[in-house]
This record gives C-alpha cells, structure tokens and sequence, in this order.
C-alpha cells in the first residue's frame, strides 16, 4: 500500500544533504513549511541553495536557516525586509551570493524546471539590469529575454490536506509556490494540517496530484486558523 | 491652488477604472484605490500572491493570514473570487489578461520607461517582487505619485536616472497635481487641481505637456 | 453589474470574422463544446483556423464546419481517424492546410500563448521529422527544440459550471484543453452545463477564474450524464 | 516452442512495475497491463488527456464519456485519483514525473529510437497524438509489440526505417518471444519463451543480442 506519510519533520528531511539546491514555498507567513524549515535548521546541512520569494526576516524559518550559516546562495524576488537582518548582514560581508529574479520570472523558471521546459523567453525585465548578460530576442511585436529553469534537489511547502497518495489541497493564498515548488524538486515534501483518508479530496479540487509529492508530514501545532 | 491629497488621487484614479475591470494594486499609494471604486461599479481586484476578487480589509481581530495580499496585509474574498497558484497568477499577469495594474514611481519617462524597484544606489539591497511583470504585463499600466521629489523635481522625466523596471510601458500617471497621458506624440495632461494655471503646472513638470483635447480648462 | 451571460450560441459567436484563429476544446467528446460548433457552422465564417487535438469524424461538429468549407487551416495533433472523411477529402484535394503537432507541444504553445511567453524550448520531436527546419539546443544533458505560442482571436470551450464572472469548473476528463485555450484567446467564449449564483463555486474548486473567460451560454440540451 | 499470448505479454511487463510507480498505458496492447497487475499492488495510472488514478471499465450501461482514457475508451476513477488540463498533464509528460510509459511500436533500433506514429507512406494522413511527448518524457520509455512482423521480419533493427517518434529514449522491449533490455553496450535478453534456443531467437532478431546477468536459462 502506498503511503507517503512520514512520522516527523526531522525524518523528512534526514537526507538532506550538503550543497543541495531547496524550493522553500511561502509567500508572507502564508504557505511558509515552517515545521520543515526548523528541522532543515537542525539537520544542519550546508552549503545550500535556497529558492523562496523572499530572503528570510526574522529570527525563525529562512532567517535562522541563514543565521545558521547553512546558505551559500539565496534565489529570490525580494531579499529586502525591515527585518531581514540575517539576509543583511551576511550578504553585505560577502558570505551569502544572491540571484535576484522577478517574481513572475522565478515563478516560470520553477514552472518550467518541473514541465520539463529547457528555457523560455519572457518579456519581463527586457531592457533592464536584470536582463543584463542575458540572450534577447524579438518575437512578433514585443521583445524578450531567454530564461532557464530552476531545478532543485528537494521542494518544502506547505499545504492544507493530503491523502496518503501525497494529493495536495491548499488554503487560500497559501497555496502560493507550493503547487510548482512540488513539480520541480526531485524530492518534494509537503507539511500539512490534516492527512484525510484517500477518495476525501474531490478529484475535482485536487491542486497538486501525488505524482509530485514524495514525502507528507502532518504539522503538530495547530493551524493558525480554520 | 490645493494638491490632491492621496484620497483625491486615488479617487480621481478610481472614477477612470470601468465597470468589470481586473485591476492590481500596488503596495502603498494605489492601495487606497480600492476604497474610492464608485459604489455599484463591479471591479474585480487581483493579487499577484495567487487571488483575484478580494474584498475589503477584514474586521479587525478576523485576519487570517493565509488570506493576504502582495503587500501581505490581511484581506477577504468577495463572492465569486477565486486562488491559484504563483505560476498561473503571474500568466495572467505577463499574458495580458489584467485591464489596469496601479504602481508607484521613482520617475517615469515621457516615452514611458518606468523607474519604480531600485534607487541605484550602490549599498542598497536590491529587491524587485513583481513589478517587472506587472509593467510588461498589464494592459494599462498605470502609475501614481506625487509630481515632485522633495527637493522639488519632478518626478516626470525625459529620460529615467534610475535603474529601469520596464521600458516603454506606462501608460497614464496620477499625481497629487495633474493626470498624465503618455502618448506616443507627448504628454497630455487630461486635469489638473483647480486654481493652478497651466503655465505653473508646466514649469513644475519640466517635460514639455500638452493639453489633451477632452481636458478640463482650468 | 458583470454578467458575462449570452442568451444563445448563435448570439455568443456572432462577431467571429472570416479569417479568424480559432481554439476549439475537447479530446474525444469530453469537453467538445457541440453547440458553440453549431453555431458556428450557421455563422458561415471562412478562411478559420482550427486549433483542436484532432481534425473533426462524422459529420457533425468540427467535421460540418469541415464540410461546410469554412476551414483553411486545422493546427492539431491526431487528424487521423476512420470517419475523419471530411478532414481527409478535403486535405487530400489540397484543400486544407495541416500543421501537425505533438499533444504536449500544442498544449504548451497553447498555454505559453495564454500565459506570455514568447517561446519555449521543448524535448518533444526533437530529432524527428516534426522538428524538421525549427531552431534547436543542446541545454544540459537534453535536446530541445523551440516552440511558438498559439494565439488566438477566439476560444470555444464546454465546461461544467459557471457563474456571472465566468469563473468555471469542468467534468472529469472533459477538462482537457479548457483551462488553457480560455486563457490564449482574444475572446473565450464557454457553453456550460449550469449557470450557478455567484459564490456557489468554492473559490479553492475553481479552474478558470473569470479573468479569461467573456462569455458564457447555458447549453439547451440535458449534460450526457450528471 | 509456444508464443507468449497478448495477455502473457501484458502479465510479464506488469510484473515489472513496482507498488507505487506511476504509469502511462498506450492505447492497443499496452492497455492490457492495467489487467495484469499483481493483486494487492498500487499502481496509479495516468492518462494523458488529463487523469491519474484510472480504474477499471465501467460495468455496460454505466459509461460516462465524460470521464475517458487516450483510446477514448470509458473509465472509471479510483479514490485518490485526480483531474487537470492538458499543459498540466503534459507538464507530467515532459517533466519526467511518469515512472513508465508502455507504447506500441513498428520498430526501435538498438539505441532505443523508436519509430511508433508514421510509416512514411507518402499517401498516409500523418497523426501523432501524445506519442512524442510520452517517448522523451517517460523516467522509462517501454515497447510492447510482436518481435517479427506478419512477413517475419524483425522490428528489433539495426537502425529506423520508418520515421522516428523519438531518438534513443527505449529502454526495454517486451514481445511476444522475449524481453529486451537496451543498454549501451548492446541488447541484453532478460527473458524469453520456454522451448526456444537462445540461439533461435538471436537468428529470429538479427540485431546481435546478450544474454543478462539475471536472465533465465532456456
């Protein structure tokens, strides 16, 4: 019997290893796997390449990922945050590479790292420093810029309810990275509210279909509002 | 002569947005949009986080962060409003299918090179969310600010100093003095705040403006 | 207040022009939006291009417009089929053009029409005959093969149900091409089963949210089984 | 000497699908695995036009053709099954998520090209359906067909003839003699039919053929 249910967040992401390139899903605290950011925290592997809209802010999640000295590049929309001081402060010395990508760019780029797309062109960005270095194109009447996929070894996210074939719903604005996150990481795990027993998400609302995700773990605290 | 004050402008951005029209909103300023859209005139606003319908800010102590908008303040869902997912949010976006989006600026050229994500200067943390996507990709990309810098320059430029978010993009800019329309033969201004002649408006501006045909005579 | 409601198929295809782009849903006949196809037949537009996984059978359908003469061009992947006569005669006498395109591919460059993208880089066909004078790379360790987007000026679909903002839900497999034809064209126009309330449509369920969606109309006959 | 039958086909490459593995069946013989899968083992079957979790057919009378495989055959759907659109289900496809794909074939060459949706008459409408996408994108690309064609030729070849549906994306080839495994050093015989010489299938094959490690002995 298929069952992608592990027991904790520290087993989920036991292997983990040094150097690994993670999707970390959340947009705000929306969607933020912050069960599974803790245990990563814990694990302590290295050398990581993170991909999340923002940079962390804080001293939880993200912030303390970095804090920790466990993040060599961050992949991001938006580093910048009053309280991002982790981010600040390693980036400024030099400790922590940052690539910068639009976040509608970020979002195609992991899109398409998990449909199997080599490289598209997008009209985001053209003509600006974010383009720079970068093969352009004019197609038809407008102009664009080549960009490449964003694979990665391991995708976090969380999601609302799973079954134990790993079908994800989400909550409203929660669902955010998640359902890309998951297509495009050879190993996805999901934190979830609630694992329901299978043929309990209509078929119909499924969001993420199992096929994508490897690993579900249900959170033990309580979700911050139902 | 009295400025608009950030209400009036957001009104005066409000009055031009059509009945049935998608619409995003940027953080800060064009926020406040959504408050002045004429009662009855069905407007449907979009997030770029992945949700379009959203209603108005929830009654304080019912936020539920897991319903939040760009700006990531905590919002509702109108009836008919739906979710999805970060890919499929910003295809709208890049695709087209948005009527209007609202931005604030840095600059904004006359051929509509807009400056709105980075100061350029040297020590700062660059972050640009999704602004790019949202210049390249709305129908009509709208921008709001105050005319004048601090120092008093206009913010309304031959040509941006600051690092570009999208080339030739904007559309139309409301400010706190006049409503801009940026066409491929010069600026119109379509209004202007009562009381202030023309002449005065142009010398504040600095870019040489036209007076659109369907404007008001001051 | 917003209601995308047409009264008739025939009123809800009125303005298609000869000449016009068309994206027609379905695979097999889920989701064939039978009476849009109708109308268009009584439309009499010419010179249309026809973008649907196959190329019409019997004589109803896309096969009347077929038959009618009001078809230039079909864009699709399987026009083979034993009663595809009308597609077949017409073809042979070098009266129909035919772009063939492998399913994922015309999906794709559905989608990416829909979504902004201005071309993409994909593996499928890539050393075949159907990849035969297009532009080619080597990225990684696989071979790709660049793709153009389908816009269009108008989309037929069926979907399940709709509201007045025409966000809409599909039946089961009949899902198909819906979601992202609605989002290429310049006018999406769905025939539904069940026009519901505003609000009845759990915003978490909804696969087309109204954005891409101009018009709807309530099919006159009883779904093939609900 | 006795043939494996359509059925024997079909129960030997179902044996070789572990519980778990998601798995795409062509239309024709490869539709027979779903059949033949062991009692007690998951499976989820995909379908291209848009499903995962495909079941049994439906009792007579109890169709819905609104709920179809890629044959356009009637399903049914299993609990845990889902629906999505075909950019998502070729996404699927492309994104290399689908731990098998069993196609039909004329012919596949010893380096894994496979010629499966063309002959190449100059007189045939061409048709490709999903064949292209499922040859690339499937983690393991696998043929069933008969190994010799009615005038006894071998479709097991040296090199394509007819035109290809992917290059060097076959990994294995079930037939109705014996099972290939096509390596980079050659074709490897995992298993073939009781009473035949090894040597009268190699005379049967003509590509020059190994016999695996972990084959049974004739």
């Amino acid at each position: 019997m298929i069952d992608k249910t592990i027991a904790t967040a520290a087993a989920a992401v036991a292997d983990v290893h040094d150097g690994a390139t993670i999707l970390l899903g959340g947009f705000g605290t929306a969607g933020l796997p912050t069960e599974l950011t803790d245990a990563l925290v814990a694990r302590g592997a290295r050398e990581l390449t993170i991909v999340n809209n923002n940079a962390g802010n804080g001293d939880t999640g993200l912030a303390a990922l970095i804090g920790a000295g466990c993040v060599k590049k961050i992949i991001c929309s938006f580093p910048r945050q009053a309280d991002a001081w982790h981010f600040e402060k390693r980036y400024r010395a030099g400790e922590l590479e940052l690539e910068l990508v639009p976040q509608g760019t970020l979002a195609e780029r992991i899109r398409a790292a998990g449909a199997g797309v080599g490289a598209f062109f997008t009209p985001t960005a053209y003509g600006t420093d974010l383009a720079k270095g970068k093969e352009t194109r004019r197609i038809g009447e407008r102009d664009y810029v080549l960009e490449m996929p964003i694979h990665a070894d391991f995708a976090l996210i969380k999601a609302h309810r799973a079954d134990r074939w790993g079908n994800l719903t989400f909550r409203m604005t929660a669902r955010n990275f998640g359902p890309i996150m998951a297509t495009a990481a050879r190993c996805t795990i999901a934190e979830v509210d609630e694992i329901v027993p299978l043929g309990q998400i209509d078929p119909e609302s499924v969001v993420t279909p199992g096929i994508f995700v490897k690993r579900i773990v249900r959170v033990r605290h309580a979700p911050q509002s139902v | 002569m009295k400025k608009w004050d950030r209400n009036q402008m957001a009104a005066r951005m409000a009055r031009d947005i059509p009945e049935g029209a998608y619409v995003n909103l940027g953080i800060g300023l064009p926020t406040l949009v959504a408050d002045h859209i004429p009662a009855g005139r069905e407007v449907i606003l979009h997030s770029e986080n992945g949700v379009l319908g959203i209603g108005p800010k929830p009654p304080k102590g019912e936020e539920d962060y897991d319903l939040i908008n760009a700006g990531k303040e905590a919002v509702t869902l109108l009836a008919g409003g739906s979710f999805f997912h970060h890919a499929d949010s910003f295809g709208m976006i890049r695709g087209q299918h948005l009527d209007f989006c609202v931005l604030g600026a840095f600059q904004v050229a006359i051929n509509g090179d807009l400056a709105n994500w980075h100061t350029g200067a040297a020590d700062a943390i660059p972050a640009v969310g999704g602004a790019m996507d949202l210049a390249v990709g709305a129908k009509n990309v709208i921008v709001m600010m105050e005319l004048l810098t601090k120092a008093g320059e206009s913010k309304l430029v031959e040509r941006c100093t600051y690092p570009l978010t999208g080339a030739r993009c904007v559309n139309r800019v409301y400010t706190d003095l006049a409503v801009f329309d940026l066409r491929k033969d010069g600026v119109y201004v379509l209004d202007w705040v009562e009381g202030m002649p023309f002449e005065e408006l142009q010398q504040l501006a600095v870019v040489p403006l036209k007076r659109a045909a369907e404007a008001r005579t001051a």
